[in-house]
């Protein structure tokens, strides 16, 4: 394993620092593990925290700021952060209007927020993000995990709560963009764990993995390597199928590369899908493409899509400022 | 068992985790995320830490800071869940401790994880491994302390190996469906790990 | 070799038409092959152009929109444009105040930009960029090459040119941040190209290529990896022998990806290198931190310094609109 | 040579160049950014559809289409040089070529090369193998069109395998300094394959 890095255990202390020193425009607390924004807690306004493993960069500290998140906890590695920094989190941008936990649906996430909003001072409303469409949501799993919507979640949530917006209004929200949210991820390579110092899984270099998570997991399916074309085909499928579209949708839609897939293959996919989409009677209104929600240096892509109506257009368009996204300011 | 024996028996599973972190990270990566053993091994050494400059009387005592160390250090799945193994087995532990005693305070520690992680036996989680420990130490302990917690490593044991052929329904491993079967579970290795290291001390 | 792509023919052209599909504000020319601004040409503005082999996404295309350049010109993988495009890139952005070359110094790009600009309506004039220290500059080579600098010297270049400054003005400002910067990189892993479908080199699980380029090239010498904090230090240094830094010198930071490097693994380096620059008395201003001058799927990570006045700095803060970079608008 | 020599020439080009592309893109990986074979390709592939549709009775005209053409199709280091070694060629070639006209052609395309990229001999690069072809076309032109085409083949392979222990002086292989000795320049390597088959047609 090769990685630019001083010692596995401290990885995700140093990453920290280097970004307090390259945004010094957010507040990062070393001692307590957390991001958050400058001018935090603001009065009046909901505080709006997520975080979950590390390894998924930008996500989430590279999207605390103006228009998004008011703080991100990051733990370690594929590892939910702690209740502590939950907690200090909460209390960091509680400004009265109680505190949004946005939550990725895995286990660890899930209880480890449960405790610490348990312990809050504040009125704390979780939403969960649960996208993933490749894991069957049945009773027979633990749910469908988190993925690329969390980016469209925190993205609109933020913008109401930068409006001013209420707690259950925001919480609503980001529970409505949830619900209209689908993913699905292909992997061709397992990224690399510093403290794993290998690759979590090895393919074979005509296969590939079908159905992945952004934790190295192996996926739902080992497949045969295909054209970028019908791979599209293999990813949008399940998703249509899981979250049908009227034709004359609108939907926002996120290419996300998973690490180590360059920017050139995602726009190739981005082609071949957002021709399928078309074919599907689907209108794409606002699209991005680029390494989001990332799984260290796996070599994949997810495709997310969020069906919208104009107020939550309105809301994606509104301005944020974070290192990770940025418009309108 | 008292606040030496706790601190023994907790120093024990630290020096166990720290050798079988690779094993248990390859587990972890087979039908997880690749991070049990590290987890653990972060969670452990964060607790002799604390607890060397921890006054305590009682195993209860020691018990709950282990469990309020894990939960704060930790992290991932198996931070809450060890965690409040040992906060709701140190919370119920009386002043002095017998086997009996000890037996309804591990039950207390299944009980919180369970309702914490919402397993059933047979998931395919540390919850395989626990329980037939806790039932096992329970049975033994008229037999004395030593006895019950040989048996309920044991059972332990036995019950991480029985997760192999499972297909998982809680946890990551979920997420693979089919494919999860035929591997064992970190967490319940892990488990089994935590009575081995209580039956060797309670036999020193 | 694993990658998203149908034909390694044709992907340049698939990702062209999966960026006019993502980037609808973006006039996209699949014949000519460019990616020009869709207000382009405006009358009385400096046209800036820039272009250079495909692979290194986001650069060019992704920096094309307000700002920043009004046009590029993406060649095949690693390969030039052709003059054909270079002239077309520059026709659409000719408002009649000319137009300014911006070039990577390599020989492809410097004998098709002049083939191009001999060729052209408008007064052309040619901006060369050269800021990779790790090749000399003497005879003996073709030069130092153009890397991370390109970014600095669009942006900047960019915003002057949108303020209506002249030709001259506006390529003056150009070779000024050009001559101003200092870029080295250091590899872990070759990428591969879709034609090669291998990695242009094999690198030993222990051993880093130092002083690389940003095509796939094996670089100065190969030297056992090390952590972190020391790879930071055998960047820094020949970034500050070729050009020394005054104590208080304020500088402009790019700390790049060469694609198949996890940001996190980014800001661990950001975190050394900040602190070798700050013990060098060296007092870094503004940051950039992410993959944005790449060599597909190159593990690699390349620092460029920048020495910067008020009113570089200035301008480097003014809005810019495009899909790899922005702010201020 | 008249048109159809001409044409004989490239389309034998084309096929080489199509043989050899992995082989000429191996080369260029070693010391540089592994496209020499994919770029060549491309170009020549463009030449054969161009001269396709191209009505031509000379082979200057058909030599200066396939400049052109190589310009704007190749990109690259050896898009303009390729380009302008045909252009400058076909451009100097009267109505009528015998083999001395046609060797001052080749010379004028050696000059446009090395007006353009400015390398020496011995700066490892496609002139180390053009030049010794030029003066051996040269040389032998009197012996007639074959056999002068002949002494070019074997003196342009002479010329790139000669490359193999320099250090590259111009081009990409410059960055890697001393490192770049060993190889065999691909630039080098694939003007040896244009004028083996240059050799071959005007046998035929
Ligand atoms: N809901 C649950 N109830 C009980 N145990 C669980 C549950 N989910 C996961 N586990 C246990 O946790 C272990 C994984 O722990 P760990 O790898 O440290 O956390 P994570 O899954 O967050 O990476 C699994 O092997 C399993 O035994
Ligand atoms: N300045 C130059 N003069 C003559 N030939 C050159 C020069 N620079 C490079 N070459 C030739 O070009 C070849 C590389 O061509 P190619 O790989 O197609 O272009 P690029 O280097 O742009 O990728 C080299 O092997 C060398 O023979
Ligand atoms: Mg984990
Ligand atoms: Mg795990
Ligand atoms: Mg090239
Ligand atoms: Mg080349």
């Amino acid at each position: 394993m090769k990685k630019f890095i001083n010692d596995p255990d401290d990885v995700v202390r140093e990453a920290l620092a280097g970004m307090a020193a390259a945004h010094p425009e957010l507040r990062v607390d070393l001692d307590e593990q957390i991001i958050v924004r400058a001018d935090a807690p603001r009065r009046g306004k909901v505080g709006l925290v997520s975080g979950g493993g590390s390894g998924h960069e930008p996500l989430h500290g590279g999207f605390v700021g103006l228009g998004m998140l008011d703080a991100a906890c990051p733990g370690e590695i594929f590892t939910s952060p702690v209740p502590d920094q939950i907690l200090a989190a909460t209390r960091a941008v509680d400004g009265g209007a109680g505190v949004v936990h946005i939550v990725k649906n895995y286990t660890g996430d899930v209880m480890n927020f449960e405790l610490a909003a348990e312990d809050a001072e504040t009125t704390v409303e979780s939403v969960l993000v649960d996208d993933d469409v490749a894991v069957d949501g049945s009773t027979w799993t633990a749910g469908r995990r988190g993925t690329g919507a969390t980016l469209l979640v925190e993205k609109i949530a933020g913008a109401l709560a930068e409006e001013g917006a209420p707690l259950a209004a925001v919480a609503a929200v980001a529970r409505d963009v949830n619900e209209r949210s689908a993913s699905f991820a292909i992997a061709l390579t397992s990224g690399t764990t510093p403290a794993a110092g290998k690759p979590g899984f090895d393919l074979p270099e005509d296969e590939i993995e079908v159905g992945v998570g952004i934790h190295g997991e192996p996926g739902r399916a080992r497949e045969k390597l295909r054209p970028a074309r019908d791979l599209a085909a293999r990813i949008v499928e399940p998703i249509l199928a899981a979250k049908p579209l009227e034709p004359g949708s609108q939907v926002i839609v996120l290419v996300n590369g998973l690490g180590g897939t360059p920017l050139l293959e995602l726009y190739v996919m981005f082609n071949d899908i957002s021709r399928l989409l078309a074919d599907a009677g689907v209108r794409v209104v606002r699209s991005l493409v680029g390494n989001y929600v990332t799984s260290l240096d796996m070599a994949g892509i997810s495709l997310t899509v969020c069906r919208v109506d104009d107020e939550l257009l309105r809301l994606w368009d509104a301005p944020v400022r974070t290192p990770g996204l940025r418009w309108g300011a | 068992m008292d606040a030496d024996l706790a601190r023994a028996w907790v120093a024990a599973v630290a020096t166990s985790v720290t050798e079988h972190a690779a094993e248990l990270t390859d587990l972890d990566a087979a039908i997880g995320d690749g991070d049990h053993g590290v987890n653990l091994r972060r969670g452990f050494d964060a607790v002799v830490v604390a607890l060397a400059g921890f006054e305590a009387d009682t195993a209860g005592a020691v018990l709950t800071k282990t469990g309020t160390t894990l939960v704060s250090k930790v992290g991932g799945a198996s931070g809450p869940l060890y965690g409040s193994l040992f906060r709701a087995l140190g919370k119920s532990l009386p002043g002095e401790v017998d086997a009996v005693a000890f037996g309804d305070g591990l039950r207390a520690g299944l009980d919180a994880i369970v309702r914490l992680g919402k397993a059933a036996p047979g998931d395919k989680t540390m919850v395989d491994a626990l329980t037939p420990a806790v039932d096992a130490f329970a049975a033994a302990a008229p037999a004395g302390f030593a006895a019950a917690a040989r048996a309920a490593s044991a059972a332990a044991a036995e019950g991480a190996t029985a997760t192999t052929p499972l297909q998982a329904r809680k946890g990551r491993a979920s997420y693979l469906g089919e494919r999860s079967a035929g591997h064992q579970d970190p967490g319940a290795t892990s488990t089994a790990l935590v009575f081995a290291a209580l039956a060797a001390v309670a036999d020193a």
